[in-house]
Order: structure tokens, then C-alpha cells, then sequence
């Protein structure tokens, strides 16, 4: 039988107060298995945690129970000082006689018996206590970035600084994503591309940057430290090693199309690069509209490109790699607008959506950035723009803000007036919410300095009337309907969940919410990790965002993977669950239940009556284990079991209390 | 203790004549119903949120009967019902069973698991004849130690008023 | 609800004669190298056959009172990689999917003929008839509702669900509403009297595990029945050690139990235990409305779950 | 030849002879489970009938007319869960030195065994050589033995399971009894019996029947002019057949299993073994035991249990060992030792022909099968 030592804690009055320690210490010390029972005032004290020390040498104690306070709250230290004695960590046991106990009940003779009690259980416990060893895994130090937007070029490039090798896929030909759509950036209104595509170029340049544009991810397996991931990269028609990006074949493509890019509102060609500064500058063949996939005939761009990088046939390329971390920024899809039907979107080609006024004003895009109205190429005299178009409504859109339409409006209308002086902007607006520094003030600047007109009230509808638009509200501040004419109306959608994000969540293995947006650990003190350990979040992926949180939050999740990199090897609980072999039928009903997917079947040969036979049972992977013990009862035989929680130690509290409170066995 | 008449092929008799002194004294009384009976109520919680629940009770000095003894697990989802039989064949008067909320489990979806078992396991036990109210299953979040208190104290009153367990019915283990 | 059970002498001998026709030839052929059937034992009666060899095959059987299941005599073959063959009816052959669906036989190594089925009588009820009245019995099939096997009296698979090969014509599935008499009978009761139902039972059993060694859901390699470390289970038969040994058997098959009875049907002492795994059945119905509980799923229903399951906070009962 | 000659005609002889009315019997038993614990065969709404210890007032539910019940009264000499011993570890205050109590658990009063057929009977002495024979003596078993007195019933109409003349033995067997009740109306009539002659062989069966509470419950004289009756009565039971026992002939096959250990039977007769421990517990002759200790906190109980070679673990050891890993050694065994060992060691065979391990196996796996198909083998 093992040793045991008792440390009783007073907890000056906390638990001496109520409980009669020292009568606790004289019927522990007959328990069988306890050779040594001490009281402190303070146990966890430098002196008590001392005098625990120096009786695991004098009396070569074997296990440790420490009668104190909660194990949430002490057990860490305790398992330091045995660690210290040169014991392993895991043979302490807490009893909590003060929490559970002493702060509980008012009864000295009741207290003190069911402190006796707790410590008895904590011994039955402690006797079957274990020797664990945290278990350790590889790091793969290769950071796997999905989506090529601001957050992941951001995180991409701070894994990258920081040394390690990034893998930064994109779906899109380019990377930059909205950001790169964008013209100018609030509240400072410095040009979006200005600071963007220097990044967008590092990128591409860094020597620990693989960039991997019009790809996918495809598939991912493993955990933390060593995920195994599969990439399509699709075919682009285009060799891009020989590619010099001169740019020929665009424009002498005789296809023309609507520009995702340009959201509509410009036009590219069947051969295209999204947009001037993209990164890779390599064009890519749109399948679906190039006349020689088509039709047969054409080959038009092979004839003019000197460089002979053409690839009709080209086929899509499978890559694998191995990552020890990943980084999720796969973004934000725009709420569909058509949904409100009153106003008209999509109806009346003079309704548009922020992001093509983006476009409308940008130097780069389709009207040189010059404001002019879809419908007519007119200047638009006055401008009406529409907030929270999906946000914050239960009925037809979602019921969480946007967080960044408040303030692009603020900036388009501010943009607008600069552009057409004489112009009226009109804010349709249900809260103006400026938290961010120097919001309030570029907010204020907009009416004040820029005169742009806000009226509180969400629009009720939208109509033609000759070439105008009419607006019609009611302005909840003066509490009467109002009606605006106006030339055009910009509609402020929701930032929605990327359309197949759920279905990205299960293939990366990560909980999303209601919407759709990636779940963090923890809202407050995880709020870039995910639950599945190695997987981090950055931008708009986990819920809408402006530039500014975006970045800095790929700022973190970077932090995050260059600590995990910065160790050679990773430590993991040792209370994990483990499997008999011996015992495992192999029938694997521990698997479905395992909420971290840590279970897998494994052959085993052995020898059976001098046969050599295989067979398959459960293996736990300890680093995707969090022992939780969900398994151990799925187990019918009780082949998985818990470190730290076993079958056998849960019996002997159970068996140990009631031995003595209701003998059985006629004992 | 078994009674005398027995259908079975084991001979109580020697049970009946093993010497009373060699039970602890001081617990010998507490097994008997009546005057200075107190219910021994086993307590599985799970760490994250129904220990934490206790916790907070203590902390915020949430006095309550001290009936029900505590078993720490990581999750209610660890909880196999062979603990709960084996507390009430030892001779526990009623078994408690508290994880985190559903949804809120530190482990995703332990607590979802466990609630299929334990709503099964909880009709299967009155099936098999014991009384229902003698078993409860509760979500306790690390906050509500009010919640922890009350349960508690009502628990204790109601197997108070139940009076002894099933192993006044079931009888000794030999 | 279900077909009521009925025999079919001429089926059956037509059955039993294509079953050795089959057998002969998987032997003869090498395909497997032990066939798994049923042969005359004593009195007439059906036991478990082990066809090694085509001449074997002559001595198998297929009549009324063809009761036992044989897929969990496949474990005694789980050592090497020869083939097994074996026959199943519809009952047989859920017992063969649970011991697959819980991975104790490899699917590869057998090869299953399945015989539609339309009822096996009760062996033990027909040895107690009057000897001429089970001479006629058998010869002319004419058996009361009351002899077969109760397993046949709710059976919504009269044919196998999983075979290599089906002799005879398949039976018409009748979709059936599933009833738990003995449940509800003791549902009826009041808590004493279930305990002392209970107890009764307890006080009979011997504890010979022939309950546990025939059913095919209790299929682990060392049954923690039998563990001495943690000793789940007393070696005494006292009243509580025999209740946690009939709990832990009958809650450690809850939702993969596919109702056949077999537990009761070799039990020596005629205890009716399936007045434990027929409440366990009704549940998970009723609870996690599975419609079919004794029919084999890739997950079964304490392995999964649904965020909407009744809650007991909200009270369950 | 098996040896189990003693219960034959002409048999011992009686000692005293009463005359006993069927009606009377609850009655004296109700008088005799004052003094002792009474063991019958007990028969409770309708269910097969169990031979168990009696509660009081279920003397109606006395059934003397069940050819057998599914168990045999074996438990009353040798409980399936028994107690050896109490033992507590306990530690001196001050020193804290530990001190081991060791309680032997004390032996039960006296217990009269009523109604068991002259094969469970016969049993009892199979198993007293086993317990009180040879270097050592089980005193457990013993001091239950002394308190026992065994009171038969004459077999009136065995039944196609009933083989107990295999054995020499017979329906009006003697063996074992202290006491053997004939049914007066004699064997074979299918009418309830009305009225038994009850015939003390032993020392404490004229005791018992000699008793007050046998007096009491009318336990009377046999009239002068019964004397022919009762004779011709008792040698109707002892001359009486059995038909599995008549097919079978006396079984005599413990020298040709000298050679059969190694033979390919066991594994094909085993193939279809539940491997399970019905026929060894239900039988009156299996005695094997295993021991355990039930307690926590160093306090407890050493008991033994009924045990059986055909479950698997039967021959476990610490170190993981079993020797018997199959079926086929584990059924071998059993007979073996039924048929070979015990017969070499004891000069008889290990089973009385009962017909249990016939009614009650799941497969048909049973004695008489083994002993015919062995009798049949090529060595």
C-alpha cells in the first residue's frame, strides 16, 4: 500500500473556524495508507508548502493529500511543490474542506464530519493515483494562411517576419481581396491600394511565403503541430513561370464581361487579372466565357503572347503540405440586396451598393473615378445613402451590426461632396456608431465641414419618379414622414458569413455560430484561437470588422503561431484518456462520441495460442485529447480509461465514503 | 441487513450472527432511519461548471445541508451510470449529477452525451424500483452557486422525508 | 401491426433442402471451411452445427424449431482468416449485424445465407406438450400464436437484412408499430412491487452468464463482468451484487439490443429478463424517437445525440 | 462397473417406520423450521420449483410432486455465497501501528433437507467425499454437514431426463438419507399422494422422526396390517427404471477415457458450448469454489462462491495465464473430471443421473449425451 501523507489546512480561521481540524487529524491518521498527518495554518504559505516538501523526504512519502481549499484554485501550486520534492506532480489529491465545507455550513460537529469525510475520499483516491508524464508532439513550424485579404496577408506576413514558413492560399487569381476593391480608408482617408499593395508585394517577395493564388483548400487532417493539408490549385490556362505579365493578351481578348471585381459596375476581358496592381500580375482564363473553350476557335491570346504561356489544357494541380498551425481569414460575403425589394435594388440601375460607389469613386476604376450615375453617366446632383440594409433586423436580415457601414458611409458621403461641390448627401441612418478612435470626429467633420445631411429613420421605400429617385422615411427625430429626391442611392449592405463558410468550419473541424461566422474560444480571453487547438482566427471570418480590428487581429492570431513555433516540442495534459489494448474489442463506440476527433482505429498484431493474429483497437491521439472521459463510458469494458479520473479511483471515493457511513458487507 | 427468508442460494446466516463491534461505532447509528438520521448524498460534478458552481456557493458563504459528499470529474459526460448504481448499492440515499448547461460544455458536446444517458438511466432506475427522487441530474454553471445551495437543500429535504436508500431494501453485499 | 407468426412446413423443407445444397457446394468448393447451421441434437431438438466437411452439410437442418442464433459463435473463430459460412433468418441475421456494426467479425471473412422466415416456435414450449399433440405440431406446422418464439410476435424482418445469398422466395415486410408489453405490465406497477419483481428475479438467478455468452450485443473480449481490477462486480449473488450484475448486462446493451430474447430463452432458471431490455428498448424509443431500436445502425443511440433531447430540467418524465 | 451399488435392493435396513399423512407434512414442517432451517422444494405461482431454503409460512408451497426442481438442494450443505471469515485492519491510536482482526464467520444451526429426491440425496455423499475425505477436511463444510439431516422422497414417476439407474442408483435410493418418504399409493400411480411411509436408515433420521414436532404433526405408527404394504411399496420404488438410464445401461466409461484426452471429440462436442455455468451449478455433484473478499477502508468480508470450470476464467491466473483458453479443454474437464478423475480418485462417477444438466443446457450439452457418444468412440 502506498504512503500517504495528509497536510491539513486551517486556512487561518476559513476552515479551522468551522471544522475541528485537529479532531479531523487524529481519525485521518488511522485511515489505512496514511503514515503521516500534519496541520498548517496556512498550507499553501511558503512555509507550509516547505513543511510539505521536507515530509515527503523524512517520511519517503509516496502520494499527497492536501486539505485545503478548492483544487481550482491551489492545485497548480501543490503539484509546483511536489515537483520541487522531486515527486511526480500527479500524485497530489485535494480534498476541498473549505469551499465545500467550512464556508458552507455553520455546524462545528456536522462540518467537521464531512471534512472527514472529503479528506477520505481525496486519500481512497490518492492511493490509486498514477505517475503521469505530459506527453509531448512534433511542431511542424509551417503556418498554413487561408484567404489572401488583409487579415491573412497581415498574419502572413508577421509568421513570415517572425521567421517561420507561411503557405498563403487564395481563391481568387489575386490577392488583396475587399480591401484591394476599396479607394480611400476612414477616418484618415489615405488610399486604400496605397497601402495595401505594398504589402500585397511583400508578400509575393518573401522568401518565407509560398503563395498560392486560385487555389483551395481541399482537405485537412491532424492536429495541432501536424496538420496534413491538401490543396487545389486550380488551372489558370496560363503558365505563370513563363508569364511576364505584359498584359498583351488582355487587351487584344476579344471577350468582354461584368468585372466581379468592379462589382458590376466595370467590365474584363475572358483572359483577365481582377485588376492592375494584382499579385501575382499572371492572368488567369475564365473558362466559362474564353470563345476557344467555347467554341473551339479563337486562341487569340496563345497567337499574341510572346512568351508562349498559354495553357488551354493546363489541369488543376493537387498540393500537400504539412503545417503545424493555420490561420483562418477567409472573409466576408455582402448581404444580398435584393431582399428589399422596396428599395428597388437591382430594379432602378441608379441604386447601387457601397462597394460598387467604392468602385465608382475609385482613381482605378472603371470611370477613372469620376462619380457618374449608372443609368446615364450623369453626375449625380444629390445622393442618398442607406445604412443598416440587412444589419440589426430580425425580419429580413441579420440581427447583428455591421460595424463598419456606419463609418464608409460617413466616408463616401464625405468623398462625394469633395467630388461634386455642389452636391446633397443624405445619411438614411438608424444609430451612427463612431467607436473607434478618431471616428467620432470624422463623423462630426462630415456635417460639419462637408455638410452632409443625416436623418435618422430607416427607409420605408424607394421609387422612380422621372430621372430621380425618391426616398421615402420617416424621420424618427422629428417623428413626421420625410420624402428626399436624389440622383442615386448607395445601400449599405450587412457583412454576412463567406457563402461556404459552414462548409469550410467542418472541413478545417471548427464550431460557427447561427450565422455562420467562425466560433473563437473564448469571447473574451480566446478571442483568436479556435476550439480546435492550432487553429486561429483573423478578420472578418469570425464576425464583421473594420480594417483597422482586422489587422490587428491578424496581428494576434500571427503571435499566436510564432509562440506556438517558438517551442520545439509541445507539452500536452497528461489527464488524457488511454486505451487498454489488452482489452479493446476494437468496436470503436468511443469514437463517435469523442468531441475532438481523437480517436482512431489502429492494428495490432500479437500472438494468440502461437498464432500470429492482427486485430483493431482504439488509439488516442494525446494531442487532440482533452480528457473529458466521454469515451471511457461509451467503453463497455473498460479498456479506454482516464488518467487522472480512472474507473478504479471514481469506485474506491465511492466505495471508501459509504464503507464507512453506511457499512456494507457487514464490516 | 438480509433478511432471513431468503429465495436465493446464499446462507445469511452467518451475517446474521457477524459480531456488531466490528462496525465503526460512531457511523453504526446514522444507518438507521429516525432520530439523528442524515441522508449521504453522492455528488458527481463536473470541474468546469458545477464544481465551480460549489465553489462560488462557498465563496459567497451559501449556507447548506452538509449531506451531499462531492466526486470531481471532468465532465458530466465522464460520469458512467455503473457509479451511480454502485453508490446506491454502497448504500448512498441519493446520488446528484450536475454538468455545465447544454451548450455550454468545456468540452463541446460531453454534456449532451451524458443527458441521453442519465435521462434513460434516470427512468430505468425508478423501473428497476428506485425511487426516482432519489436520483437528480441538474445544470449548475460555474455562477449560479445560488442554484447549487438550492438544489442542495431541497435534495436533502426530500430523501430526508424518502428516509433511508435502496440498500435498506437491498441488502448487504454478503 | 406485425404478421402473425405462422409455420410453413413445405417452405421450410424446401428451405432446408437448398440450405444444404448451398452448404455442400461452399464446402466442397473450398469457398469457407466450417459452415455454420443447426442440426437434429437430443430429443429432436436444434442445436448449433458445425459443417466441416460437403458430408456435414447433410446433417443440417432447417425446421421450427431452428431457435438458436449462431453469429456469436463467430468469435470463436476470430483467430486465422478462414472463411465462415453461416444461415440466418431475419432475427439471425440483426444478431449478425450487431456483432459487425460493432466490429467483432470481419464482413470479409463470412459468407451469410439467409432464409426468409415466417416464425420458429419456442423449443421449451413445444417440449412441454403431450407428445402426440408436438408430433402433430411439427409435421403439420398447425401451432398456436402461444408456441413460437416471442421474438416472432413483433418481427419486422422476416428476411435477413444482410446475406451473400437468399434461398426462398422473401417474405412481405409489414411495417410494424412497435409495442413493449412487458414494459408497460410493469410500468402498471407500483415502485414496490417492481422492486420486489425485481428482486425475485434476483433471488433465482444463479448466475451462470448464459445470458451474457449468448447475446450477441455482449461481445467484449474480457467482460468487465469478469474483471477483477476495478472489481466492477462482487462474486457474491447477494440481492445488490445480482442487481448490478443485471444492470450492468442490460443497461451496457441499451441501444444495441436487438430483441431477440435469446438472454431468456437459455436462461435455466426461466428468469424474464427481458423485462429489462424491453423497457430499455421502449425508452430509447419514446426518448430519442428511434423508431426501429432493435435493428443495427453505423451509430447507435447513446453514441449520438440531438441538441432537442428531452431535458430533465425540463423535466424528462 | 461404477461402484455406486450402495442405494440398491435390498438396502439398508430401516431403523423405525412411521406413517405420515400428506396433509400433515406443512405442518411438521412448520414445527421442524422452529428448530432448524428447512430446505424443499418450494413452488411459487406456478413457475418451476426451486429447492431453497423455506420462508416462514410458505409450507403450503411444499411441492413434493416435481419430478425435480431446476436447482438442487446442494446450496444447503455448500451456499453459493458464503462466508469465511471477517477481517479488519485497524491502527493503534498512538502509535499508529496496524493490527489485523481475523473473525471465522460461525457455521449456521441445525438444517433438515425435506423432499429431495434420493438422487440429490445420493449427491450429498459424492460431495462429502470430496469435503471430509483425504488430507483435508473442509470444516466449513463440516459443521454444516453435522447440523444436517436429509429427509428423501421416493421418485414415483422419473421422467425421460431421470437416468439415476446408470449409476445404480434408484427412484426409491437410500444413499444419503437419513430419512426416505415412499409414497404409500406406491410409484408410477399418476394420483396426487395422500399418504407417505416414512423410514429412518440413520441414527439422526429416527431422531428426527422420533422428535416432538414430528409427533405433533401426526407423524404416527404404521398400522400391524401394512407391514406386506410397506414392503412391497418399497421395493416397488427401488425396483422402479428410469428411461434414459434404461437406454443408456449402467455407464461405464472411465477406463476408455484414460485414452481419449487428446481426442478430436472434445473440440467438435464443444463447438457449440455456451461456455456459460448452468450445468455445473444447477448440478447437485459440482462442488468447485472460488474466493473473494468484499470490503473497503481494510474492513471486510472472505467469502467463497459456487465456481465453474466451464466459464473461461475459471483457470485465470495473476500473471494472465489461462491453461484451459478453449472451449474444448474447458468441456473435456468437465467430464474428465465427472467421468475419469473423480472415478479414479473416489472409485465411483461424480454424478447421480439427476437429469439436469438434460433439461437445463441451452445446446443439449449434457452427461449422458457425452457418456453414450463416449462409449461409442475409437480410443
Amino acid at each position: 500500500m502506498k504512503r500517504v501523507g495528509v497536510f491539513l489546512c486551517w486556512c487561518g480561521s476559513n476552515i479551522a473556524g468551522t471544522v475541528d481540524v485537529g479532531r479531523v487529524a487524529e481519525k485521518v491518521r488511522l485511515l489505512p495508507g496514511v503514515v503521516y498527518v500534519e496541520e498548517n495554518k496556512y498550507t499553501c504559505s511558503e512555509p507550509g508548502q516547505a513543511s510539505i516538501m521536507k515530509a515527503i523526504k523524512e517520511h519517503d512519502l509516496e502520494r499527497v493529500v492536501v486539505a485545503s481549499c478548492s483544487p481550482r484554485l491551489h492545485e497548480p501550486t501543490f503539484r509546483r511543490t511536489l515537483e520541487a520534492a522531486g515527486m511526480n506532480p500527479y500524485h497530489l489529491e485535494m480534498a476541498n474542506i473549505r469551499e465545500h465545507c467550512s464556508w458552507v455550513h455553520t455546524d462545528r460537529e456536522e462540518a467537521t464530519a464531512k471534512a472527514f469525510d472529503i479528506v477520505r475520499m481525496a486519500v481512497a483516491k490518492a492511493l490509486r493515483n498514477e505517475a503521469l508524464q505530459p506527453g509531448r508532439i512534433s511542431i511542424e513550424k509551417k503556418a498554413l494562411v487561408l484567404g489572401g485579404g488583409i487579415a491573412g496577408i497581415q498574419a502572413a506576413l508577421d509568421i513570415a517576419d517572425a521567421g517561420h514558413q507561411v503557405i498563403l492560399v487564395e481563391r481568387e487569381p489575386t490577392i488583396g481581396g475587399r480591401m484591394a476593391q476599396l479607394d480611400k480608408t476612414f477616418p484618415t482617408l489615405d488610399c486604400s491600394s496605397c497601402i495595401l499593395t505594398p504589402k500585397m508585394v511583400d508578400c509575393a517577395k518573401h522568401p518565407n511565403i509560398t503563395l498560392y493564388t486560385y487555389s483551395e483548400l481541399e482537405k485537412v487532417e491532424g492536429y495541432i503541430g501536424n496538420f496534413n493539408v491538401t490543396i487545389r490549385k486550380k488551372a489558370r490556362g496560363v503558365d505563370e513561370a513563363l508569364c511576364t505579365g505584359c498584359g498583351l493578351c488582355q487587351t487584344k481578348c476579344p471577350v468582354k464581361v461584368d468585372s466581379e471585381f468592379d462589382v458590376g459596375v466595370g467590365k474584363r476581358k475572358a483572359i483577365y487579372t481582377p485588376f492592375p496592381q494584382a499579385v501575382p500580375n499572371k492572368p488567369v482564363i475564365d473558362k466559362e466565357n474564353c470563345r476557344y473553350h467555347k467554341t473551339g476557335k479563337c486562341r487569340i491570346c496563345e497567337r499574341v503572347c510572346e512568351a508562349k504561356a498559354i495553357r488551354f489544357d493546363q489541369e488543376d494541380t493537387i498540393i500537400e503540405e504539412k503545417v503545424g498551425a493555420i490561420v483562418v481569414a477567409t472573409g466576408f460575403d455582402l448581404f444580398d440586396l435584393e431582399t428589399y425589394g422596396e428599395y428597388g435594388y437591382g430594379l432602378y440601375p441608379d441604386v447601387i451598393s457601397s462597394l460598387q460607389f467604392e468602385r465608382l469613386i475609385n482613381a482605378s476604376g472603371p470611370t477613372e473615378g469620376k462619380i457618374r450615375r449608372p443609368s446615364d453617366q450623369e453626375v449625380p446632383r444629390s445622393v442618398a445613402f442607406v445604412l443598416c440594409v440587412g444589419s440589426r433586423d430580425d425580419q429580413k436580415g441579420v440581427s447583428y451590426c455591421s460595424r463598419a457601414c456606419c463609418m464608409y458611409s460617413v466616408k463616401h458621403a464625405t468623398q462625394y461632396r469633395e467630388k461634386v461641390k455642389d452636391g446633397r448627401a443624405f445619411v438614411f441612418y438608424m444609430d451612427i456608431r463612431t467607436p473607434g478612435k478618431a471616428y467620432e470626429e470624422f463623423y462630426r467633420r462630415s456635417s460639419v465641414d462637408y455638410g452632409v445631411e443625416y436623418i435618422r429613420g430607416r427607409p420605408s421605400k424607394i421609387y422612380q419618379k422621372g430621372k430621380k429617385l425618391v426616398v421615402r422615411a420617416e424621420d424618427t427625430l422629428l417623428g413626421r414622414p420625410v420624402e428626399v429626391e436624389v440622383d442615386m442611392v448607395v445601400l449599405a449592405p450587412a457583412m454576412v458569413p463567406k457563402h461556404d463558410a459552414a462548409k469550410m468550419a467542418q472541413t478545417l473541424g471548427v464550431s460557427y455560430d447561427g450565422y455562420g461566422f467562425l466560433n473563437e474560444a473564448h469571447p473574451k480571453l480566446r478571442p483568436v484561437e479556435t476550439n480546435t487547438a492550432g487553429i486561429y482566427l483573423a478578420g472578418a471570418c469570425q464576425g464583421p470588422k473594420d480594417i483597422p480590428d482586422t489587422v490587428a487581429q491578424a496581428g494576434a492570431a500571427a503571435a499566436k503561431v510564432a509562440a506556438l513555433f517558438s517551442q520545439d516540442e509541445l507539452t500536452t495534459e497528461p489527464m488524457v484518456a488511454r486505451v487498454d489494448e489488452a482489452l479493446c474489442s476494437g468496436c470503436l463506440w468511443c469514437k463517435p462520441v469523442c468531441p475532438y476527433k481523437a480517436i482512431e482505429a489502429k492494428t495490432i498484431t500479437e500472438r494468440v495460442a502461437g498464432r500470429t493474429v492482427t486485430r483493431e483497437v482504439a488509439s488516442v491521439n494525446v494531442g487532440l485529447c482533452q480528457g473529458c472521459g466521454a469515451c471511457t463510458v461509451a467503453c463497455r469494458d473498460g479498456a479506454m480509461n482516464l488518467a487522472g479520473f480512472t474507473n478504479d479511483q471514481v469506485l474506491a471515493e465511492v466505495d471508501d465514503l459509504l464503507a464507512d457511513l453506511r457499512p456494507a458487507c457487514g464490516v | 441487513m438480509q433478511p432471513r427468508k431468503s429465495g436465493g442460494f446464499e446462507n445469511m446466516a452467518e451475517s446474521a450472527s457477524r459480531p456488531e463491534e466490528a462496525r465503526p461505532a460512531e457511523t453504526r447509528p446514522a444507518e438507521e432511519p429516525g432520530a439523528g438520521w442524515e441522508p449521504v448524498i453522492v455528488g458527481f460534478l463536473c470541474n468546469w461548471c458545477s464544481y465551480a458552481g460549489a465553489d462560488s456557493a462557498g465563496t459567497a458563504r451559501m449556507v447548506h445541508p452538509p449531506n451531499v459528499r462531492v466526486i470531481r470529474v471532468p465532465c458530466s459526460g465522464r460520469v458512467n451510470p455503473r457509479f451511480i448504481l454502485r453508490a446506491f448499492q454502497r448504500g448512498a440515499d441519493g446520488v446528484l449529477v450536475s454538468g455545465c448547461h447544454p451548450g455550454d460544455c468545456h468540452y463541446s458536446t460531453g454534456n449532451y452525451y451524458a443527458r441521453r444517458r442519465l435521462v434513460l438511466l434516470k427512468r430505468y432506475l425508478e423501473y428497476l424500483g428506485i425511487d426516482p427522487r432519489r436520483f437528480r441530474t441538474h445544470w449548475v454553471s460555474a455562477s449560479e452557486g445560488q442554484k447549487f445551495a438550492d438544489i442542495v437543500r431541497e435534495m436533502t429535504a426530500e430523501i430526508k422525508a424518502l428516509g433511508p436508500g435502496p440498500k435498506a431494501k437491498l441488502g448487504e453485499l454478503v | 401491426m406485425p404478421r402473425k407468426p405462422m409455420l410453413d412446413i413445405e417452405r421450410m423443407r424446401s428451405a432446408e433442402e437448398a440450405l444444404r445444397r448451398e452448404a455442400r457446394r461452399l464446402l466442397a468448393d473450398g469457398v469457407v471451411s466450417v459452415f455454420l447451421g443447426h442440426e437434429e441434437g437430443w430429443d429432436g431438438l436444434a442445436v448449433p452445427s458445425f459443417a466441416t466437411s460437403p458430408e456435414d452439410a447433410e446433417k443440417l437442418v432447417w425446421n421450427p424449431l431452428v431457435a438458436p442464433h449462431l453469429a456469436k459463435y463467430l468469435l470463436d473463430r476470430l483467430a486465422g482468416d478462414e472463411k465462415v459460412g453461416i444461415v440466418v433468418n431475419g432475427c439471425g441475421s440483426l444478431a449478425l449485424e450487431r456483432i459487425l456494426k460493432d466490429r467483432r467479425f470481419p464482413r470479409e471473412r463470412l459468407y451469410i445465407v439467409g432464409i426468409p422466415c415466417t416464425g420458429i416456435l419456442d423449443p421449451a414450449r413445444v417440449a412441454d406438450l403431450p407428445p402426440e399433440r408436438r408430433r402433430e405440431v411439427l409435421e403439420t406446422g398447425r401451432a398456436e400464436a402461444g408456441l413460437f418464439l416471442d421474438r416472432c410476435s413483433w418481427c419486422d424482418v422476416p428476411n435477413a437484412v444482410v446475406s451473400d445469398i437468399l434461398v426462398g422466395e422473401p417474405v412481405a415486410e409489414e411495417p410494424t408499430v412497435h409495442e413493449y408489453p412487458r414494459a408497460a405490465r410493469l410500468e402498471a406497477m407500483s415502485l414496490e412491487e417492481r422492486f420486489e419483481h425485481f428482486k425475485d428475479l434476483y433471488e433465482r438467478c444463479i448466475r451462470c452468464f448464459a445470458c451474457r455468452n449468448v447475446c450477441p450485443a455482449c461481445s467484449c473480449r474480457e467482460c468487465c463482468l469478469d474483471q477483477w481490477e476495478p472489481l466492477w462486480l462482487g462474486r457474491a449473488t447477494s440481492v445488490p451484487e445480482q442487481q448490478m450484475f443485471h444492470f450492468i448486462r442490460a443497461f451496457d446493451v441499451a441501444g444495441r439490443c436487438i430483441r431477440c430474447g435469446e438472454c431468456e430463452r437459455v436462461c435455466p432458471m426461466g428468469l424474464p429478463l427481458m423485462d429489462f431490455n424491453d423497457k430499455l428498448l421502449k425508452d430509447i424509443a419514446e426518448l430519442f424517437g428511434v423508431e426501429r431500436p432493435h435493428v443495427p445502425t453505423d451509430v447507435e443511440p447513446l453514441g449520438r445525440f440531438d441538441p432537442q433531447d428531452p431535458d430533465f430540467e425540463e423535466g424528462a418524465e | 462397473m461404477g461402484e455406486g451399488g450402495k442405494g440398491m435392493a435390498p438396502g439398508p435396513v430401516p431403523r423405525t417406520t412411521k406413517l405420515v399423512e400428506a396433509s400433515g407434512l406443512d405442518g411438521w414442517l412448520r414445527a421442524v423450521a422452529r428448530e432448524a432451517r428447512v430446505w424443499a422444494p418450494v413452488k411459487v405461482d406456478g413457475r418451476p420449483p426451486l429447492f431453497r431454503e423455506f420462508g416462514a409460512g410458505e409450507e403450503d408451497r411444499l411441492d413434493l410432486e416435481a419430478v425435480r426442481t431446476v436447482n438442487s438442494p446442494k446450496g444447503a450443505l455448500l451456499p453459493q455465497t458464503e462466508p469465511l471469515m471477517t477481517y479488519a485492519m485497524t491502527k493503534d491510536a498512538e502509535s499508529g501501528r496496524p493490527s489485523l482482526d481475523l473473525e471465522r464467520a460461525a457455521p449456521g444451526g441445525p438444517v433438515v433437507v425435506f423432499g429431495a429426491r434420493p438422487c440429490d440425496a445420493a449427491a450429498f455423499e459424492l460431495l462429502d467425499k470430496v469435503f471430509l475425505t483425504g488430507d483435508f477436511v473442509d470444516d466449513h463444510y463440516q459443521a454444516r454437514r453435522a447440523k444436517t439431516t436429509v429427509v428423501a422422497v421416493a421418485c414415483p414417476r422419473p421422467d425421460e431426463a431421470c437416468f439415476c439407474t446408470s449409476f445404480g442408483l434408484s427412484p426409491g435410493g437410500t444413499r444419503g438419507a437419513d430419512v426416505v418418504l415412499y409414497g404409500r399409493s406406491g410409484p408410477g400411480v399418476p394420483v396426487e399422494t395422500v399418504a407417505y411411509y416414512a423410514v429412518a436408515y440413520t441414527e439422526r433420521g429416527e431422531a428426527f422422526l422420533a422428535a416432538p414436532a414430528a409427533r405433533a404433526a401426526g407423524v404416527a405408527d404404521v398400522p400391524e396390517d401394512e407391514g406386506r404394504c410397506l414392503e412391497e411399496v418399497v421395493s416397488a420404488f427401488r425396483g422402479l427404471g428410469t428411461p434414459l438410464g434404461d437406454r443408456l445401461g449402467r455407464i461405464d466409461v472411465a477406463a476408455r477415457l484414460d485414452g481419449l484426452f487428446d481426442h478430436p471429440y472434445w473440440e467438435k462436442v464443444s463447438a457449440r458450448c455456451l461456455s456459460c455455468g448452468a450445468c455445473t451449478f444447477i448440478c447437485p455433484t459440482c462442488y468447485c469454489f472460488g474466493v473473494a473478499d468484499c470490503g473497503a477502508l481494510g474492513k471486510g468480508v472472505r467469502y467463497r462462491y459456487w465456481d465453474a470450470c466451464k466459464l473461461p476464467h475459471f483457470m485465470l491466473m495473476a500473471g494472465g495465464h489461462n491453461p484451459r483458453p478453449a472451449k474444448s479443454n474447458r468441456t473435456r474437464q468437465r467430464f474428465m473430471h465427472k467421468l475419469n478423475y473423480y472415478h479414479h480418485r473416489y472409485g465411483e462417477y461424480q454424478c447421480v443421473g439427476c437429469g439436469r444438466c438434460v433439461e437445463s443446457c441451452p445446446v443439449g450439452l449434457h452427461l449422458p449425451l457425452v457418456a453414450g457418444e463416449v462409449g461409442g468412440l475409437e480410443g
